[in-house]
């Protein structure tokens, strides 16, 4: 096998979901000893592409995937992620994979161990052995070296920093003799600088040791300093492929976020004017699994539509979240003046706050319930609408009448496609579930509304009608609007100011008419300095 | 690692060989317990039989255990597990009188050993013997309700305490 | 400052273990029983319960909670009793002959058990329980109607009076302690069963010895994330079968040990208090639904018992009535259970959210 | 005939099996010679006698705590307030309604506790209640032993005191609801006008709650505690709600079925009852997070029903008492059954 000679290759690979293409004729090769930064916006098809070349089921089960994967010029195709394993491909994961419980020896050979055969092997298999202790050790121990870091064998996965687990897990993938491809996905995340810096340097090590890397981050600059070569992903195309060398942080920002398409503003031409600055947030800090918001300061406007974006996890969605109750939150919010209790749905609630949230089924919605209940219930619980009082007001009944002809008004104006007021929330498709927790929202009548992710997982044309409704409250209602969302173009289509959140905090506020390269530097935390200049402008 | 891995033939064959081995023991260990364990209750008797009158005054040992004293028309049990067993039979004075093995029915639970047909050297000098009637008293059917079944005690419960 | 929060954390996390060793203390000396009385019973119901108790180590590592079905291996092993009665196999040769033939059905059995608890994952505590009594209906239907009229019984002995079914209470006369007294060790004023306690030691050096193999390993790892073990490839489902297999099988060798030292056997409950009491004394041994080791075993067994022993006695001269400390043992037990089954699904959401509030950013 | 099979997989084999098999034991019994009206009058007045023990499993379903095994403590407030009115020697529709009045108080108490208690273990609620159940059940055995409780119908006579294990009601209010505009038709049957209507009442009563501001909260933090929460309603304190009308529920079904069988029944006898009223609900229809009045009715009927059909049938035709292995068998397979069923919310 000649050197230069790819060890695994993508080949015009194309992918799509229910007719809504997620990756289109990507193409590009990996040689052993190579790192790759592999990077894009969320949903340019990174998670999709990782997933085809891991062999997950969710794959085969949508349909399968156009083109080829090849490894030593020899196409596969993967029918399970242990295909994929002994292929010789390894992937290390966001979300630790790891045992709490379990040293970090037992957590790199975990389902590997190193096993000496007893008696009971002949009768009951081979599970019967008995564990090689020292030799797992050994074998761990190996692994950590390999890696070139300090990470003590012994100690459990539950006390460690969390650096040290992430090198776990890359350890346990280099500890499979045949691993040559190691797929990282968002590894610093979690990471602190310095932890990431020791993480970067092991890298180039196993890269001298001729593993090839698949580098995925939206840290830019650690792609810039790690990467041999960048391919960039864009709307599921692989819009760049070009050798590390002499590419800046500015230029992949502009990859990473360039559109061919120009943004059409839903607000085009309109005279927009605002009130006073209504809602105030201060030193916000949540608790939010997987989105954590640490030091968060914004105001809002009254009547303007304020926009929150962001890379997945850097805790765009923790924010609304928090102000509305539904996760450990400390900091002060003020909203008309009055300061908003934290940790308190309801009281928020009645403040005249209302959110759409991102987790739909989970928390925004009664799936087992009928649509009426769905929309009406909050504004029965929190101002007492659609109760109909009996023996002179002694007992307060449902009143479905009026539940019906609410939900009635919100299914012609939102258009909501199902068969009647009566059918259960989870029969309806995802669009039209979208449109009932705006709904329900919108029969709160709030003067600030937060919505979250409102197009995820929906098809074009519902993002457009939800889009267009939520412009149209703000313009007949004026109801104030705070709108999160991972697609920076519906930000920019619909917002007024724009601030993009990383690691927790605010890195700049944006009018949307700024330059995409500057959102690209906001988002992967790069010349923050620079970008607070542009929002003040 | 993944449950799809192939195992060598050869070792595969050694298992299977190996499983049906122990299938075998299990077998013959059943067998042997069933054997070995099965008890039997001997009813050594001293009364006079066909062509065998009561002896007068003897000592009766089965397997080499404390002798049984048994006058004319006495009859004493002696439980045993297994087969075979050997009884010997003296006077008073320990002159043996007969000294034999002997082998009971396997599915004898209860066997009359007569002494003087031993003796005498007639056979069979053991038979089985068929208890009269059970000495155990009759019990009617009950599911045995604990309090922790389902519903126990929701039934009419048969004898309410009468008030004083 | 640390030195006075270990010694609280020490006291919350022993504290079932803590609160019982007070009642017990405090019941002894009502009791009126000597010492060296309550230490011989100890020993003989160490000898009776222990095997039963240790029956519940391996679900507990596989992260299945409490093995309420275990009734299903006492059901067995019963069942195989009977058949030693009825074919009057006597003596150790009939105890080993009664677990030859219980193995077979308790594999069955907790097979059955291990695949309907995976499909009630999240719930297997409360859905072992309830399959418990449905095994048990099964149990009647077979002993009091099929035994005797379809299944051939030849002792009439044991049949009830109308010919078919077995009698409420079956003496084991043949069987009767063969075990506790095939080696019997006189220890100063104590009689120590040598055989039992070394079938019990077996079983404790076995548990030992399987944590250290790979499917021992396996077993930790599924109890102590699912998720994981799975994409680690470990067949979780599998392996939650296998464990509760032998929990059913130790159950049923178990249970055989138990009517042994009893000498006589209710037919129809027997195993209805099985899974009770085991449960009962590991939890008074410091066990949790989810953290479970030997030590506790035996510590549970002893103090559960000697609580036991005297509370009837106790309550009988403290109150008048023996059936006080008759309720109150039993309330005792049902007791210990919901605390620590409190304690433990109290700790646990506590110590998440501790783990929580350490990745919370500072706050300004 | 996709409707057909969507309602079979909806309702689910078993249950069908069970309505299946009610039917064709209806349809025996004159061959048996078991007498039809007879055995009608039974199975409604069981109804009747049950209904409210089943009723009494839907609010905590609703809410999300699962299945009530701990209906027991419910019972336990039921006896206190049975035993302290038998003590003050109240009589007739007086009897009934003042234990009644008696029992709710404790009712409320325990409920609260217990309801405080299931919100700290949320994930576990059904095998905690049902030990903590039991164990009130056995701390109660003590208290029946040591409360001063002096009315000679209820004390063992020799000892002076000590309540005895079954006390009868027999004039105090056996059977004041079961009798009430009672309806006879021939010889055996007979229709317990009073006690349907009081069961009839006690769903009706729920049926409002449950359409109130209230009830429609304690539905929803069953259906989506997150959704609730994020709606501003605190799921904890429905769930106490819902355990507490629950345990109210429970200490009246005691009542209403001490009254149709003439018995209070003491000590150990509560341990169990909670079992059968789940078992009846999930025959019903239920599900471990979903239940409705008709679920209840249908239920309470069909169990009760094949609990009286199996052992005059089955025991006519076979000549052996086979009812009880039957019940044990059917009631704790349709808990299994229902405990196994995939929760059908999608996450």
């Amino acid at each position: 096998m000649g050197q230069d000679s790819p060890l695994l290759s993508i080949e015009h690979v194309s992918k799509e979901f229910y007719g809504n293409v997620v990756l289109h004729d990507v193409s590009f090769d990996l040689k052993a000893g190579e790192i790759l930064g592999l990077v894009g916006e969320n949903g340019a098809g990174k998670t999709t592409l990782m997933r085809i070349l891991f062999g997950m089921p969710v794959i085969a089960e949508t349909g399968g995937y156009k083109g080829r994967v090849l490894i030593d010029g020899a196409e596969v195709r993967f029918s399970s992620p242990f295909d994929a394993l002994d292929a010789g491909i390894g992937m290390v994961h966001q979300e630790f994979s790891l045992i709490p419980g379990f040293s970090t020896t037992e957590n790199i050979v975990l389902n590997r161990e190193s096993m000496r055969p007893t008696f009971l092997n002949e009768v009951f298999g081979d599970r019967m052995s008995v564990l090689d202790r020292p030799d797992m050790r050994r074998r761990a121990e190996g692994a950590i070296a390999k890696l070139g870091v300090k990470l003590d064998p012994d100690m459990l996965v539950s006390e460690m920093p969390v650096g040290h687990k992430q090198f776990t897990e890359i350890a346990r993938e280099i500890n499979r003799e045949k691993t040559r491809v190691l797929v990282l996905d968002e590894p610093t995340a979690v990471l602190t600088e310095s932890e990431a810096e020791v993480l970067l340097v092991a890298l180039r090590n196993l890269a001298k040791q001729g593993i090839a890397i698949i580098f995925i981050s939206h840290r830019l600059h650690e792609v810039v300093a790690v990467a041999d070569r960048i391919v960039v992903l864009r709307d599921g195309v692989a819009v760049k492929d070009t050798p590390a060398s002499g590419v800046s942080v500015r230029d992949i920002a502009s990859w990473m976020v360039g559109r061919s398409v120009q943004t059409d503003r839903v607000t085009e031409g309109e005279e927009r004017s605002f009130g006073e600055e209504f809602l105030i947030v201060e030193h916000l800090w949540v608790d939010m699994p997987g989105e954590t918001v640490r030091d968060v300061n914004l105001s809002v406007r009254k009547g303007e539509i304020f926009g929150i974006g962001g890379l997945a996890g850097q805790g765009k969605l923790g924010i609304p979240n928090g102000i509305m109750g539904l996760f450990p939150a400390g900091g002060s919010v003020s909203f008309h003046g009055k300061e908003a209790p934290l940790n308190d749905p309801r009281r928020v609630l009645e403040m005249g706050m209302a959110f759409v949230s991102e987790d739909r089924r989970g928390v925004g919605l009664l799936l087992d319930e009928s649509l009426e209940w769905n929309i009406a219930f909050t504004a029965m619980q929190i101002q007492g609408g659609y109760l109909k009082p009996l023996l002179g007001g002694l007992l307060k009944l449902r009143d479905e009448a009026g539940m019906r002809k609410l939900t009635e008004e919100y299914v012609a104006t939102l258009d909501i496609k199902c068969t009647s007021p009566a059918q259960k929330a989870k029969e309806l498709s995802g669009g039209n579930q979208q449109k009932v927790c705006l709904a329900k929202a919108f029969a709160l009548k709030p003067d600030l509304l937060f919505v979250s992710e409102p197009t995820r997982g929906i098809d074009v044309g519902a993002k457009k009608l939800v889009l267009d409704t939520l412009h149209k409250y703000n313009r007949d209602y004026g109801t104030t609007i705070v709108m999160v969302s991972s697609e920076l173009e519906e930000l920019r289509s619909i917002c007024d100011r724009i601030a993009i959140v990383d690691e927790g905090r605010i890195a700049g506020i944006l009018p949307p008419s700024a330059e995409l390269a500057e959102f690209g530097l906001l988002m992967s935390g790069e010349k923050a300095e620079e970008a607070k200049e542009a929002g003040r402008a | 690692m993944n449950g799809t891995k192939t195992i060598d033939p050869k070792v595969r064959a050694r298992r299977l060989g190996i499983r049906l081995a122990l299938l075998v023991v299990y077998a013959v260990a059943l067998v042997l317990c069933f054997y070995g364990g099965k008890g039997h209750a001997i009813l050594v008797d001293n009364k006079d039989a066909e062509g065998a009158p009561a002896l007068e005054g003897i000592m009766v040992s089965v397997d080499g255990r404390e002798a049984l004293e048994l006058y004319a028309g006495d009859r004493d049990r002696v439980n045993v597990k297994s087969q075979r067993h050997k009884v010997r039979v003296e006077d008073f004075n320990g002159t043996i009188l007969a000294e034999r093995s002997f082998t009971v029915d396997v599915d004898h639970d209860m066997v009359l050993l007569s002494v003087p047909k031993l003796v005498a050297g007639l056979e069979p000098f053991i038979e089985k013997f068929k208890p009269l009637d059970q000495a155990l008293p009759p019990e009617e059917p009950s599911t045995g309700e604990a309090f922790t079944s389902p519903e126990a005690g929701a039934e009419t419960p048969s004898a309410p305490p009468a008030a004083p | 400052m640390s030195g006075k929060k270990s010694l609280g954390r020490f006291f919350t996390e022993n504290a079932v273990v803590i609160i019982f060793l007070l009642i017990t203390i405090a019941a002894i000396p009502p009791s009126g029983f000597s010492i060296q009385y309550i230490v011989q019973e100890m020993i003989t119901r160490l000898g009776r319960n222990s095997f039963l108790v240790l029956a519940l180590l391996l679900p507990i590592y596989a992260g299945m909670g409490l093995n309420f079905g275990m009734t299903l291996g006492a059901m067995s092993g019963q069942i195989g009793l009977i058949l030693a009665i009825n074919f009057n196999v006597t003596g150790v040769e009939g105890l080993v002959f009664a677990a030859l033939v219980g193995t077979p059905i308790s594999v069955l059995m907790g097979y059955v058990c291990g695949a309907v608890l995976n499909k009630a994952k999240g719930r297997e505590m409360v859905t072992g329980y309830i399959l418990a009594f449905f095994i048990n209906g099964i149990y009647q239907f077979l002993v009091l109607y099929m035994m005797g009229s379809v299944i051939p019984i030849r002792s009439p002995a044991i049949l009830l009076s109308r010919g078919y079914g077995i009698r409420n209470t079956l003496n084991l006369e043949g069987v009767r302690q063969s075990l506790d007294n095939a080696l019997l060790l006189r220890l100063g004023p104590f009689t120590v069963p040598i055989a039992t306690a070394l079938v019990i030691v077996a079983l404790c050096v076995f548990v030992v010895w399987f944590k250290k193999t790979k499917l021992g390993q396996d077993m930790r790892a599924v109890g102590h994330d699912m998720a994981v073990a799975e994409a680690a490839g470990v067949p979780v489902d599998r392996t939650r079968i296998i464990a509760i297999i032998i929990s059913t099988v130790l159950a049923c060798y178990g249970q055989i040990i138990f009517l042994q030292n009893m000498g006589n056997m209710a037919t129809y409950n027997a195993h209805d208090q099985t899974s009770f009491f085991a449960v009962a004394a590991i939890l008074v041994g410091g066990a949790s639904v989810k953290k479970a080791t030997i030590p506790n075993v035996f510590i549970g067994v002893i103090l559960l018992h000697v609580l036991f022993v005297v509370t009837p006695r106790a309550g009988q001269n403290l109150f008048g009535s023996a059936m006080i400390g008759e309720y109150f043992r039993q309330f005792i037990g049902y007791g210990v259970i919901a605390l620590s089954l409190v304690l433990y699904a109290w700790r646990a959401r506590k110590d998440a959210a501790r783990a929580r509030e350490g990745l919370r950013g500072a706050a300004a | 005939m996709r409707n057909l099979k969507q309602f079979i997989t909806d309702f689910g084999w078993p249950r069908i099996i069970i309505f299946i098999f009610l039917v064709a034991l209806f349809l025996a019994a004159p061959l048996v010679n078991v007498r039809l009206d007879s055995s009608l009058s039974d199975v409604i007045n069981r109804f009747g006698q049950n209904a409210v023990f089943v009723l009494a499993m839907v609010p905590m379903i609703q809410s999300g705590c699962g299945l009530n095994f701990g209906l027991s403590i419910g019972i336990i407030a039921g006896l206190l307030g049975a035993t302290i009115s038998v003590q003050l020697g109240l009589t007739g529709f007086l009897g009934f309604f003042g234990a009644l009045v008696i029992a709710t108080p404790f009712a409320v108490l325990f409920g609260w506790l217990y309801g405080k208690l299931l919100n700290k273990v949320k994930g576990e609620e059904m095998t905690i209640a049902m030990y903590v159940g039991f164990a009130g059940v056995m701390f109660m055995c003590i208290m029946w032993l040591v409360l001063p409780y002096t009315a000679p119908t209820m004390i063992w006579g020799y000892a002076g005191k000590g309540l005895r294990t079954t006390i009868t009601v027999e004039g105090f209010y056996r059977r004041v609801l079961n009798d009430f505009l009672a309806v006879r038709i021939g010889e055996n049957f007979v229709f317990p006008t009073g006690e349907i209507l009081f069961v009839a009442a006690a769903a009706f009563l729920l049926w409002v709650f449950m359409r109130t501001k209230t009830g429609t909260a304690i539905t929803a933090v069953g259906s989506n505690p997150d959704y609730a929460r994020a709606s501003g309603i605190s799921v904890d304190r429905m769930r106490t709600i819902s355990v507490i009308i629950s345990t109210i529920l429970g200490a009246a079904g005691i009542l209403v079925y001490q009254q149709s069988f003439g018995f209070i029944q003491l000590y150990t006898a509560p341990l169990s009852m909670p079992f059968a009223a789940v078992a009846a609900i999930l025959i019903g229809g239920a599900s471990v997070n979903k239940a409705s009045m008709v679920n209840v009715i249908v239920g309470a009927f069909l169990f009760q029903g094949l609990l009286t059909m199996t052992p005059s049938v089955i025991n006519s035709a076979l000549q052996t008492d086979m009812s009880e292995v039957v019940r044990i068998i059917v009631s704790n397979g349709i808990i299994i059954y229902a405990l196994t069923r995939k929760t059908k919310v999608a996450k």
